[in-house]
């Protein structure tokens, strides 16, 4: 809270105020502005104390020229929040206490009229590139491996020396690749002095050849920087044209994987319907919120698992897996043996009846945790991405289109190889003669729906960790989700699989083209044409008793 | 299931509408001090619940009869009401905020420049009205034609109406279509000259409304209660059989399919008029499901059924949500659990107990006057 | 007018207010200083269901604390006030009937409600027709200026323009390349729009600007983070103007984490999230990332202080989050107060006469004037997503920044203004036709 | 090729999912003819009504009636050119009464837009009682055609083929379920219908064929076994080992 103290006190003096004044009279200031005292500070470690963001700045860029493993320390501290101004200096809170950051001594912890450095965006750029230097000279292999990458990413000219420094040093031959790359793209940077037209050129090779965006977007700055010799921008400009048609190439492959990442997610949550509607015939419009159920599962998994057993928080991910099962299958169960029993044979009346299900459901979670959205973390081992060539594959959604496979094959493995699969099939086929031969209809129906609805919880944990968890998600994936199973034909789970890649990549493939909108309507009507061709959908189920 | 095809409750409930309507019409033009007098809101909320019902007479008319169940039928709805809503914004002319003669507000701040071609003829009320209900017609009667040539039908046939409206709805949501985006269309002034706000043109509205259901009512009575209304029962139970009589199911579907488009969209535009706002949202799925609802409510296949499950529902949608909003969902959810499970007839299954014995006496069709035409 | 409401309706009423303050307290409150005579009411037309509860059933609540407070401070000219609340549904057309309740049948003497510009535009013509008042606390679009509209909330160059010049400042880390993504709807284009012409007007070039409209509750976000990645990689600095509403904002930050995009390399500027927004979402990959507002529940004042303490006492919920509309009810709801003590009535024509000019001490310093467009002046304030999904605040306008209906840089308005007070007395007055256009006369 | 046959099925052959039901059957009708097809079950009998109906698409062979190639017609267009057919499961519309069962099975209208507004008119009344006496059921006119006994089904169906005044009738199986006495009216009463008109019944019930007395063809495995009158037909040492078994 002092930190927003200061941070209303504190007004930055920039000359930006000019449109704001146009249709009423003047108005007296707001609060008063506290002009920073424009004072040549003593050191690094007083500007930083500042309440000014130049300052802080100034204060940070010079810690990383200092070339100090204390100031490596402070920086260290600011990133991770422990670093606290006041008396014209900064202090490092550590588990102890407090540290005298410029002399690296135990201080009083008295932390009245201390607060947190403030950082913006600006101060974290600052304090990644003074990282950068400060880690180049000090640090691992890998960290200066890191600090090199950083470097280059955000070239800076002034950085030119401590790369030929580092290069001088026998010790960094390893790196001597990430150096000199590290160094072409200073080069090739605002600021730079102009080296020689070959050193030059060489610089654009070697940013060529590593290709990405990162590389486009310093060659397209390279290809106007008037500093640069104009065989150079020229260079860079075909450099740019190049590194985009490779760019544009692998970006169909990109679009492919966004397709199927997206058709992942149409399956897993189309999976239960298929079964439900696919081999029951029920049409079950609770089917999202059995998916929300699962979602908010997992939320609530993951707050029991924070508060009971830390250690295991990165997994709770994990855990909340057969939790979700067993919560949206016990739930569909419930459905099943209350509502569902009584409308067998009547598929139109469960679809009316579900929906009023879903109505409730929906009612129901919003009246426990509240109509907002709730907060549902993805571990660590989840985020980001990596490259696989040039394309960009996000963990996440990688996982999602494992789990999307894992669960097609075990439900596949249920369907076909074990006597629940087997009475379910006898069930759907001939369901007097299966009553005849000693199968408990009623149970195999609760446990199929049970089933159905299981795999509904579990799409919802793989949807926790992309979409909103919130009271409406359901409502986002049922349209999509009977598409995907009337389309692929009802009651083939292959049909399915077939469906949502059909409509997946398919609209992963329009949006460039025509926009997401037009796209997905465009493949509605596609669909809806498609279904009056072919009733039955891609594989229609044969068979007498099929037809109506 | 047996259906009763005399349908005596339609002619009293349509004389029921026609004169609760005239009455509230006029009852809204007395004096406010008047012990009688009936204010505005009133007004309004009977017109709404009176367009409504002429929905669900629409979706009564193909799944009661017809045994499709329609989850799209909230689509020829709103297109009645955005052809009903174009006219009316041309009506508004040089009076919108920005005071252009030829553009709507939406797309003069849109920076448009140009009317789109579509537009054109919408500031006559006699094209536009042709559109408005020209415009479902032939969408029904398109979409109709392919789906039940190739016999789509049941679930399927459900899914595809479903996806049919949240096509349109998402390419209504679209700013680039020029039907206003998610604001749709509001603001209206007048209709053919009749300012929208005085009580004279809203008690005039108001019967108006009634008077058309009465008589959409009388005339759903007429083809149900004829021959077609017995074929497309007989379509609606045993499909197959029916061809092997030389009928063209298809064909028979198709008719009834488009003549219901055209009862929503009358119902869309009616309720355009006396609401003053139709947006994307008329397209949602959700309504249409609704709208089946209200049908269920009130008994399927029994036309009467179709407007009391409209009123009934939609008056409990009027209150619950003033008295306890939290619990409006539950009951609606509840209402579609308790119809589908305890009353497969609706209200009128339940009305259906008392004139049990009279019913025997009534031999369909041979004592219908039609018989005595001959 | 002055007919006493037949009793059914009083009945009806105060078990609209005992129902709704149960539902939230789990008991019925009891007002403490008991101010006596007829309750004056209020109208609250917040949905309460439907896909816009998530944002609206917030305000409800606060609402109810405000008129409690009011209560307890001895009501409004000695009278208890008396809230009306009535569940719109999400439903547009439903708030258009709702609000024809409230203020033919309940006769409130002002209403509060609406989130998105459709439920305004659709019950804008009902609040005219009848002659109501309704403080509409939300950011939105501009392009409109109602004699019966209080817009408390910010107009484009209250929140959107002052975002930009932060963005191309050098703290905002100088950006001379704009994305602007956001859901198909009248706020974003409009907004847009104006911005795309303030950006030109500061030199930015055409190319340098992508906009991208994306449907409701958008949850696949791949292709456009990608492409909004690609168009960062011209070797300019990139910023992402973010118009993107509600629900479909969590998918779209959950998906630039996913894809590594950060604060430092490519800033998003969100017009739409907010701290009710945040705690629905995992903060930490959002931190750096930023949001313009004119309050943040962040702020560190006295005022701002205790309206957060009566807000978790209210609702008995040390960690309910207050966010922007919130203030901008805070604000509406005491200027209207002071509004009826000065016209010493109800009366709508005499409140709405009495509101222009009327200052209200906003809660994180500074005054909310009324102005003679009923649009309020207000501070602006950037704050950066921090891993608490709280903002910190990094740069402020420096002084309160007056409310424009229209919008100078589009054509079509620039030159309209709103003055609805003597002589102009118009919405869309044209300064070069020097006329009142339209029909939005008094 | 031969005009004067009325029915005229040759070879003819169709498969389900690699299931020969009906193979290289011909089958040929002479006007005014009534012929009674048996065979045990699968012989594909039903298979072959379905062809004959438009119901099923036959992989090869020509199926002509009155010179119109079949084949080519949907169930509606055969059932104009007047072939009538009565299901084995006997197929009413349970919910309308048995009056509404004969008037919509009435020859005449089909177009929906001229159903739109159809009026009874005195000569189908007349029609439709002529019927109810005909098929018993005068009683029971406005009785649901669902509440009706499985015989009293069976005789509607047959009165609704007789209401579409066909050339011929496809009568599958109708005298399942009824009593001796109904049986013998049965046979009565298509003798009758056969003075006018042509008919293929599907029977099991050999006393009901034997009252007939009509041509007999036996199918077996989807092809003709034996054609003749019944006592040369059940004579027939393979038709024996048919119905018999090896």
């Amino acid at each position: 809270m002092r930190k927003a103290l200061l941070a209303l006190a504190f007004c930055t003096a920039l000359a930006c105020q000019p449109a704001y004044a146009q249709e009423a009279p003047a108005l007296p200031p707001a609060a008063p502005s506290v002009a920073a005292p424009v004072q040549t500070p003593a050191d690094a470690y007083t500007d930083m104390a500042s309440t000014h963001f130049d300052a802080i700045i100034r204060g940070v860029e010079r810690l990383g020229r200092s070339g100090e493993a204390r100031a490596l320390a402070a920086l260290q501290a600011l990133e991770a929040h422990k670093l606290l101004a006041g008396n014209d200096t900064v202090y490092i809170r550590t588990d102890t206490g407090l540290v005298d950051a410029r002399t690296g001594q135990n201080a009083p912890a008295d932390l009245t009229g201390l607060h947190p450095v403030r950082l913006n965006n600006r101060v974290r750029q600052t304090l990644a590139s003074a990282r950068a230097e400060l880690l180049l000279a000090q640090g691992t292999q890998a960290e200066r491996r890191d600090a090199l990458a950083q470097i280059q990413a955000h070239p800076d000219a002034a950085m030119l020396p401590v790369l030929d420094k580092a290069l001088a040093d026998p010790s960094n031959k390893s790196l001597a690749g990430s150096l000199n790359a590290a160094r072409a793209a200073i080069l090739l940077s605002p600021g730079a002095q102009p080296v020689a037209l070959s050193e030059q050129l060489a610089a654009v090779a070697a940013i060529k050849a590593q290709g990405g965006l990162a590389a486009k977007s310093l060659l397209s700055r390279a290809a106007t920087l008037v500093p640069l010799a104009p065989q150079t921008r020229e260079a860079a400009g075909k450099a740019v044209a190049s590194i985009d048609f490779r760019l544009k190439l692998w970006g169909y492959g990109q679009d492919l994987f966004y397709g199927v990442s997206l058709s992942s997610v149409l399956l897993l949550s189309a999976m239960g319907l298929a079964i439900t509607f696919g081999v029951m015939g029920v049409i079950n419009m609770a089917h999202g919120e059995l998916m929300m159920v699962g979602a908010y599962t997992t939320f609530m998994v993951e707050r029991l698992v924070a508060a009971y057993i830390p250690a295991l928080a990165p997994f709770s991910l994990i855990l909340a897996l057969p939790v979700a099962f067993v919560v949206s299958g016990g739930l569909g169960i419930l459905i099943e043996r209350s509502v569902i029993r009584f409308l067998y044979g009547r598929p139109l009346e469960t679809l009316l009846a579900s929906w009023g299900v879903s109505l409730i459901l929906q009612q129901a979670i919003r009246s426990v945790f509240g109509p907002t959205n709730v907060a549902v973390t993805t571990p660590g081992w989840l985020g980001g991405s990596f490259a696989l060539g040039g394309l960009e594959i996000t963990t996440v959604r990688l996982a999602i289109f494992l789990f999307a496979i894992a669960v097609m094959a075990a439900l596949t493995l249920v369907l076909k190889r074990t006597p629940l699969g087997l009475h379910m099939r006898a069930v759907t086929q001939n369901r007097r003669m299966a009553a005849l031969m000693g199968i408990r209809t009623a149970r195999v129906d609760a446990l199929t729906f049970g089933l159905g609805s299981g795999i509904a919880g579990l799409a919802g944990v793989a949807v926790s960790q992309i979409d909103n968890v919130s009271p409406n998600l359901g409502q986002g994936y049922i349209i999509d989700s009977f598409l995907v199973v009337v389309f692929g034909g009802v009651g083939n789970l292959w049909g399915s699989l077939a469906a949502a890649l059909a409509l997946g990549i398919g609209g992963k493939g329009l949006e460039p083209l025509i926009g997401a909108v037009s796209g997905k309507i465009l493949l509605l009507v596609l669909v809806i044409l498609f279904i009056q061709r072919h009733p039955r959908g891609m594989f229609p189920m044969r068979g007498r008793g099929i037809e109506s | 299931m047996s259906t009763d095809f005399s349908f005596r409750s339609a002619r009293w409930t349509a004389l029921a509408v026609v004169v609760l309507a005239v009455v509230l019409a006029f009852a809204s033009l007395l004096p406010q001090s008047s012990a009688l007098s009936v204010s505005p809101f009133v007004v309004t909320l009977c017109g709404k619940y009176l367009s409504y019902a002429l929905l669900a007479l629409a979706v009564d008319l193909v799944w009661g009869f017809a045994g499709i169940l329609t989850l799209g039928h909230a689509a020829f709805f709103a297109l009645g009401a955005y052809g009903m809503g174009m006219y009316l914004t041309r009506e508004i002319g040089a009076r919108g905020v920005y005071g252009n003669p030829d553009l709507p507000d939406f797309m003069v701040f849109l920076s448009w420049h140009r009317l789109p071609w579509y537009w054109w003829g919408s500031n006559h009320f006699a094209i536009s009205l042709a559109l408005m209900l020209g415009v479902p017609a032939v969408l029904a009667g398109l979409f109709g034609w392919l789906a039940f040539r190739s016999r789509v039908s049941g679930v399927y046939l459900s899914i595809i109406t479903q996806a049919l409206t949240y096509a349109l709805m998402l390419a209504f949501f679209q700013n680039g279509m020029g039907f206003g985006g998610n604001n749709g269309l509001t603001g209206f002034k007048d209709v053919l000259g009749f300012d929208l706000t005085a009580p004279g043109t809203r008690a005039t509205l108001l019967a108006l409304t009634g008077l058309i259901l009465g008589a959409v009512l009388m005339g759903a009575r007429f083809l149900m209660g004829g021959r077609y209304g017995r074929l497309l029962v007989a379509v609606r139970d045993t499909e197959s059989r029916t061809r092997f009589l030389a009928y063209r199911p298809e064909q028979i579907k198709l008719l009834v399919w488009v003549v219901s488009a055209l009862i929503a969209a009358l119902g869309g535009a009616l309720y355009v008029l006396q609401i003053g706002i139709v947006n994307p949202g008329e397209f949602a799925p959700a309504n249409s499901i609704e709208a089946v609802i209200w049908v269920a409510v009130g008994g399927r296949g029994t036309l009467t059924g179709a407007v009391i499950g409209a009123v009934l529902v939609n008056l409990g949608k009027t209150l619950f949500t003033a008295i306890l909003p939290e619990f409006w969902l539950y009951g609606l959810g509840a209402l579609f659990l308790a119809t589908t499970l305890f009353l497969p007839h609706g209200v009128m299954g339940l009305l259906r107990h008392v004139p049990r014995k009279r019913e025997e006496e009534v031999t369909p069709e041979i004592t219908n006057p039609e018989g005595s035409n001959a | 007018m002055t007919r006493p409401p037949p009793l059914s309706r009083r009945a009806f009423t105060r078990f609209t207010l005992a129902a709704s303050a149960a539902m939230l307290a789990g008991t019925d409150r009891a007002r403490a200083a008991a101010p006596s005579g007829e309750p004056i009411r209020i109208g609250i037309l917040h949905s309460l269901s439907g896909t816009l509860a998530i944002s609206e059933a917030t305000l409800k609540d606060v609402m109810l604390m405000l008129v409690d407070i009011q209560n307890r401070k001895g009501g409004l000219l000695g009278r208890p006030i008396e809230a009306v609340v009535v569940d719109p549904a999400s439903n547009w057309p439903l708030f258009a009937e709702k609000a024809r309740q409230l203020l033919s049948v309940d006769k409130v003497a002002s209403v509060f409600g609406c989130w998105t510009s459709v439920s305004r535009k659709s019950v804008l013509p009902v609040f005219e027709e009848l002659n109501g008042i309704l403080f509409y606390p939300v950011q939105y679009e501009g392009q409109e200026c109602s004699r019966n509209v209080f817009y408390t909330g910010a107009a484009p160059n209250q929140q959107a323009i002052p975002a930009v010049d932060y963005l191309m400042s050098e703290d905002g880390g100088g950006a001379k390349r704009f994305a602007l993504i956001g859901t198909d709807y009248v706020y974003p284009r409009t907004t847009n729009q104006i911005l795309q012409a303030y950006l030109k007007s500061k030199g930015v070039a055409d190319a340098d600007i992508m906009i991208n409209y994306t449907p409701f509750g958008q949850s696949d976000w791949q292709t456009i983070v990608s492409q909004v990645k690609a168009f960062g990689s011209a070797g300019k600095k990139t910023a992402v103007i973010s118009t993107i509403n509600g629900d479909a904002n969590v998918p779209f930050y959950k998906e630039l984490g996913a894809q590594g995009i950060t604060a430092t390399d490519i800033p998003v500027m969100a017009f739409s999230v907010g701290e009710e927004e945040l705690a629905g979402m995992d903060a930490k990959p959002l931190v750096g990332q930023l949001a313009a507002w004119n309050y943040f529940e962040s702020i560190d004042t006295p005022a701002n202080k205790s309206f957060i303490a009566d807000w978790h006492k209210f609702t008995k919920n040390p960690k309910r989050t207050t966010n922007d509309p919130m203030e901008a009810h805070y604000i509406g709801f005491n200027l209207w107060v002071q509004a009826v003590e000065k016209a010493g009535t109800t009366d709508h024509d005499k409140v709405i006469a009495a509101m222009v000019g009327l200052r209200q001490p906003n809660l994180t310093g500074g005054i909310a004037q009324v102005l003679p467009n009923h649009h309020i002046t207000k501070p602006v304030y950037i704050g950066e997503i921090q891993e608490d999904g709280q903002f910190n605040v990094v740069w402020q306008t420096p002084h309160e920044v007056p409310g424009q209906a229209w919008s100078p840089y589009v054509p079509e308005t620039a030159h309209l203004t709103g003055d609805w007070t003597a002589p102009v007395n118009c919405g869309n007055y044209d300064t070069q036709k020097k006329a009142c256009l339209g029909s939005h006369h008094a | 090729m031969t005009t004067d046959a009325l029915l005229d099925l040759r070879d003819v052959s169709v498969s389900f999912d690699g299931f020969r039901a009906i193979n290289n059957l011909s089958l040929r009708l002479a006007p005014g003819e009534m012929r009674a097809i048996i065979g045990p079950n699968g012989a594909g009998k039903t298979t072959m009504m379905d062809i004959i109906t438009g119901k099923t698409r036959p992989d090869t062979g020509t199926v002509s009636f009155r010179g119109h190639d079949l084949t080519r017609l949907d169930e509606p267009a055969i059932a104009e050119l007047g072939i009538g057919r009565k299901f084995q499961k006997p197929t009413v519309f349970e919910a309308l009464s048995v009056w509404d069962n004969l008037l919509l099975a009435l020859k005449g209208l089909r177009r929906p837009h001229k159903l739109l507004f159809a009026r009874l008119s005195s000569s189908e009344v007349q029609r439709i009682e002529a019927l109810l006496a005909t098929i018993r059921l005068a009683p029971e006119s406005t009785r649901p055609a669902g509440g009706l006994s499985h015989g009293q089904k069976q005789w509607l169906e047959i009165g609704m083929l007789l209401a579409q005044e066909p050339d011929l009738l496809l009568v599958d199986e109708p005298v399942a379920g009824m009593t001796d006495a109904e049986t013998a009216a049965t046979a009565d009463l298509l003798r009758d219908i056969n003075r006018s008109r042509s008919v293929v019944v599907v029977e099991h019930d050999m006393d009901f064929v034997r009252a007939l007395d009509v041509t007999v063809t036996v199918l077996h495995e989807g092809t003709v076994l034996a054609e003749g009158d019944l006592d040369t037909v059940s004579a027939d040492p393979r038709v024996i080992e048919v119905y018999l078994g090896r």
